[in-house]
């Protein structure tokens, strides 16, 4: 991987990092009246995957969408707009935090029933295929989808059609508070159930980009030529409460300690130190990128805020084309 | 003039084949689509014409199976799903009414999802509690969706081309027993505005306002009750959302009597919608109570011993008709008592 | 006399507590039962009293756990399931309606399945199109299921524990902004027949028929339009499956006039069923027409900004209730009108 | 294998065969007014997995339902008549071939959705356990239930609480007239999704009787001592059309080499062959055996024509208890 590369890989991650802080720093001021599920400590699945693909194909997510939306490349300002659920938002305040879309990025959507873009995704890429349009379709969704009969059919349906799919799942060991015990069988990994479509099928830490990177390069190649579906399990980790700006591992449903040894593994963290040990990285470049983040950051916010609100006639707007 | 004569099921096929002809972003997927019997007759030729990437077959998945459909939408496609009983999209609400009513919507009016779904609706030869549910007024129910359920040969053709080149969700019902009904159908490729009912009746003393199949009822009890002296519109509303509200309240304002027949069960159905809408803009002008004919509150029972007695017919409408009237209505023969009333017509052996 | 006031949620958690102690074959499943937050803390303390074996989780599978809830109901369980959203129901519809409504019908009344569904349902707080639908009206369509919506804490306990020893299917929907609304409950453990509507307040001008926490701004709007001199009869329909027609229809003979406000989509709602069933019923005691006020025609906006305008409110309810007495309603300074309307108390701080 | 018990499986491959035989030759009459879906040629399915059963047991199973009923010991009366739509039908005519049942023999219930009580079986076993009823659940699908998404949902639950349910899936290649090739992916054999979920998998001759009991009283003994689930995948033929009394290999959707391939396979022939070779069974036996079906057979024909049809009032009753 090259020098640039990285440093690409670690600006996505960071940036990713410090909107979902600036979220956590603004949303008592209950002007994000919306729910949000922030992605941080899961920032290197998005960053990594995303740098594999370009505006022309098409990315597809649920619940927890920040990070892919972000690193494909969607427009902050209309992000936090969204956010505040003002006209200027990407969904002109229909959507909030859980309906994202930037289409110039190839972000189609997020939507947040569990599993509801999955087959939606499938029948993106079988839509291009049909249309010979050169895209590969990535659908990011988590553990817990896997167990919605819908993922079954669609991957069922992507292999039959051999389509051009990267499936990525964040294993995160959770659904809301519910650990993987309760919720599948034990010992059994979540990527053998791919397998049993026929679909190739990858196990990897999600918090090192690179490897995320590595892998989605293959996979997005793979269909790109032709080569059908690949599915991808990253473990990695949320640190704050499933949907909130909180912590809560001391409401009991995991351990601090459980916590703490996923912190350290920070994938930010992680590719930084990397960084700077080989030197690829100097403090002043670090922080440059700092002040470039919390830039557009105060930008985006300014816009978001000064943004007016939509009128209320507008409930009526877009039910029909 | 041209009087060219064929069935509904034709009419279906006709339309799809030239909405695939014109558009080669129509492609046509479902359970038995290419297979030898091609839904009922209406999608025969289609694989022969149009090759197997745009009509094909699929997994008995519909739920996923519909969020293909959508996805593809979304990337310019226009698929037409199909299943063979209403009954099976029951698996499939999740993205009908999740994804494909509110994505555009959702995403404020960022792409759109040109989609429709036939549903085959049914009565008779014991298809039972699971394979003869009517569930137009869940659809009509949801804002987002357009639900359409055409009668006539003519319509169904005009309004599928109409909801094959609408841009959002369409949901088209049609009844078993109406395909192998023949009627004047034009040739030529031509569509029919969702929105719009039919006056399929002209008459002053009381408005029938059907769906589907009942129309075929209705108009056949206006018949016997024009003999009685009492002449009845029938309106058939063709498409339930959008609703043609304009049409239906014009004749109530008419005639002062409402009675409204439907397929579906009728606590809580589109036929309640009918009542309430006529209660609320034009209650001045009735003459008397309003009156609902549909599915008694049951389930489908599959002998066919008690299954003529569970859907309202011709005689069912005539004697309400009666009622509203003040009429005391003739011990009639009617000649639909003595017929077997499981099948819609001689040729009918089953299974459905 | 015991006063003791508890939560709208307490008062669920007492008669979950209630019913599981009584009979052991009662046991609760669902995303988030056992958790820390114990579905908005209506099943706090239930898997310690109980134990992992009753009180449990279960993957993220809608329609196969509602599947198996009714699998285990037919080998003498009485499985309680709950959805933290409506939403989430729409992928077990399949086994909702095809199986658990059928059961006990399509094999001839053999075995039956006792079951409650839980699901809540909102507003507010930016859910938006995909998380604060109101289904009710769907389910009501359906012969086979019970369709409870209670309103208040003493409603719900009864109500509840009724849906629970009931031997058929009962879909028990919970109004999130219900939840943390303090009345009194009996201490005991006690039922409130399934069917029966409750009169929350008499009057003898205009009749609102309510839903769950539409009461409530009927209540509110009866408040300001006694102050205008007119007297509302509120009832709250508590059971909209069985439906209570008689209460509905004698009230409507008294008053002359009929408002009904619901949680749900106006067209083709639970609404447009009890006007039509006054205007078939009860047509010639009408003095206006009827009226519903429900949710307009549109999915949920998620913005605040304009979720406030998509939700009715009291103050939609007195604007309707003047207009159909005659009344110039005063443009009067409604307080409801200055407070955030998208939380249902300060307390309120999200997501849900 | 015992003689005895071969001549048992023998017998009830035979008695299912020769009541779809009477449909066939009945339902032209036009009295059966109700969807029939025959299986004729998957008989040893039925058979050789019931005989592991008692009715203390619980079966379901789908549309094609006959045989499962009638190798459990399902009443024949009961069935003739229900296809009649009499009143002294197994559902009281409200069910008609699509929805048998009889409990007292431990069948509780087929319906027509496709993979519609894959997860109501399911639940029955977890309902029984929790119980702690020493009951062993069977579900009976074809292969085309295996693409609904509620059997994965149903595998995984079953998986997780290592409950005692023997999956029995027919595959019989098709679900209607479509062929697996256009349904699934290539390559990939159906059990193999039961073990992606962590169940024991297996796929035998499903036209062998002596093969399928034996692996059925496997899997059933592994339920019975809470060795939880078995998936087991049985490969047969109908030879009848999909949904009918007819043959109809005619209208194009498979060939007649196929067909006359597994015609020669038939399960009946195969094991009324194996026994007269060893001469386990006499020609007079084997009369005895068509007598006391053929008697059984016009008994419950009788019955069910003289019964009385329901009468209307009764489309009301049953909606609730
Ligand atoms: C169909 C459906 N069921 C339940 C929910 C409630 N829900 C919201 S997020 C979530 C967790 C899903 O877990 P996972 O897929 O692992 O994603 P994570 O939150 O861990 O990123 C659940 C169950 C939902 N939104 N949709
Ligand atoms: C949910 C649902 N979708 C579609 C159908 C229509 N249908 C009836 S039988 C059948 C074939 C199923 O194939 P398989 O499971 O292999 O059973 P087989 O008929 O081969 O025994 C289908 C698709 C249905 N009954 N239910
Ligand atoms: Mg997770
Ligand atoms: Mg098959």
């Amino acid at each position: 991987m090259t020098t640039e590369l990285l440093k690409q890989l670690f600006f996505s991650m960071l940036r990713i990092r410090r909107v979902e802080e600036k979220i956590v720093e603004l949303y008592p001021q209950q002007e994000m009246r919306c729910p949000v599920h922030l992605c941080i400590g899961q920032e290197a699945v998005a960053a990594g995957v995303c740098a594999t693909l370009t505006p022309t194909d098409a990315v597809f997510s649920g619940h927890r969408a920040h990070g892919h939306y972000l690193a494909m490349g969607g427009n902050l300002k209309a992000f936090w707009a969204e956010m505040y659920g003002k006209a200027t938002g990407c969904c002109q305040g229909k959507g909030g935090s859980m309906h994202l879309v930037d289409l110039d990025a190839g972000f189609i959507g997020s939507t947040p029933i569990v599993g509801g873009t999955i087959p939606v995704g499938v029948g993106a890429a079988f839509g291009a295929m049909m249309q010979r349009l050169n895209k590969v379709v990535v659908i990011f969704f988590g553990e817990g989808a896997c167990e919605e009969g819908v993922f079954h059919e669609s991957l069922n349906f992507a292999a039959l059609k051999n389509l051009p799919i990267v499936f990525v799942c964040e294993n995160n060991f959770y659904s809301v508070y519910t650990p993987l015990s309760e919720r599948q069988p034990a010992k059994r990994e979540v990527y053998t159930l791919a397998q049993a479509h026929n679909i190739p099928s990858f196990q990897e830490n999600g918090n090192d980009v690179e490897q995320v990177y590595q892998m989605a390069r293959e996979a997005v190649e793979r269909a790109r030529s032709g080569g059908g579906a690949t599915f991808l399990e990253f473990k990695t980790y949320r640190w704050r409460e499933h949907c909130g700006h909180n912590y809560d591992n001391h409401i009991g449903y995991r351990t601090e300690t459980e916590f703490l040894e996923w912190k350290e593994r920070c994938p930010i963290q992680h590719t930084q130190m990397q960084l700077l040990k080989h030197r690829l990285l100097t403090e002043a470049e670090l922080e440059e990128m700092e002040k470039e983040i919390s830039l557009e950051l105060e930008e985006a916010i300014a816009f978001a805020k000064s943004s007016p609100f939509p009128e209320q006639q507008t409930i009526f707007d877009h039910i029909y084309v | 003039m041209n009087q060219r004569e064929i069935t509904f099921a034709q009419a279906i096929n006709e339309a799809l084949m030239q909405a695939m002809a014109e558009d080669s972003s129509v492609y046509i997927m479902g359970e038995g689509v290419p297979d030898p019997k091609g839904i009922f007759g209406t999608t025969l030729g289609l694989l022969e014409k149009f090759g197997s990437e745009r009509v094909l077959d699929m997994p008995v998945a519909e739920n996923g199976m519909t969020g293909v459909a959508i996805g593809s939408a979304l990337m310019g496609m226009r698929p037409i799903l199909t299943h063979q009983r209403v009954d099976f999209a029951l698996l499939a609400m999740d993205q009908m009414v999740n994804n494909a009513a509110k994505w555009h919507y959702m995403f404020g009016g960022q792409l759109s999802v040109p989609l429709v779904i036939r549903l085959i609706i049914g009565r008779g030869w014991g298809q039972g509690p699971q394979h003869s549910q009517s569930l137009q007024s869940w659809f009509a129910h949801v804002p987002g969706l357009k639900v359409v359920m055409p009668t006539t040969p003519r319509d169904a053709k005009g309004l599928l081309l109409a909801s094959i080149r609408d841009n959002n969700p369409v949901i088209f019902l049609e009844h078993r027993w109406l395909h192998n009904i023949a009627g004047h159908v034009p040739a030529e490729s031509y569509t029919i505005a969702l929105g719009e009912a039919r006056v399929a009746r002209r008459g002053q003393d009381l408005t029938i306002v059907s769906t589907s199949y009942m129309t075929l009822e209705a108009l056949r009890a206006a018949t016997w009750l024009s003999a009685a002296g009492v002449e009845v519109e029938v309106i058939d509303v063709r498409s339930l959302r959008p609703l043609d509200a304009e049409t239906i309240l014009a004749s109530v304002r008419k005639t002062g009597r409402l009675l409204v027949t439907d397929t579906s069960w009728t606590f809580c159905g589109f036929s309640a919608e009918i009542v309430a809408l006529v209660a609320e803009k034009a209650y001045s002008h009735l003459l008397c109570s309003p009156c609902r004919v549909a599915l008694p509150d049951a389930p489908t029972p599959t002998s066919h011993a008690v299954a003529k007695f569970y859907y309202p017919r011709a005689v069912d409408l005539y004697k309400a008709s009666c009622k509203m009237m003040g009429l005391q209505h003739a011990e009639v023969e009617l000649e639909i008592l003595s017929t077997q009333l499981d099948v819609p017509d001689k040729s009918f052996t089953g299974p459905f």
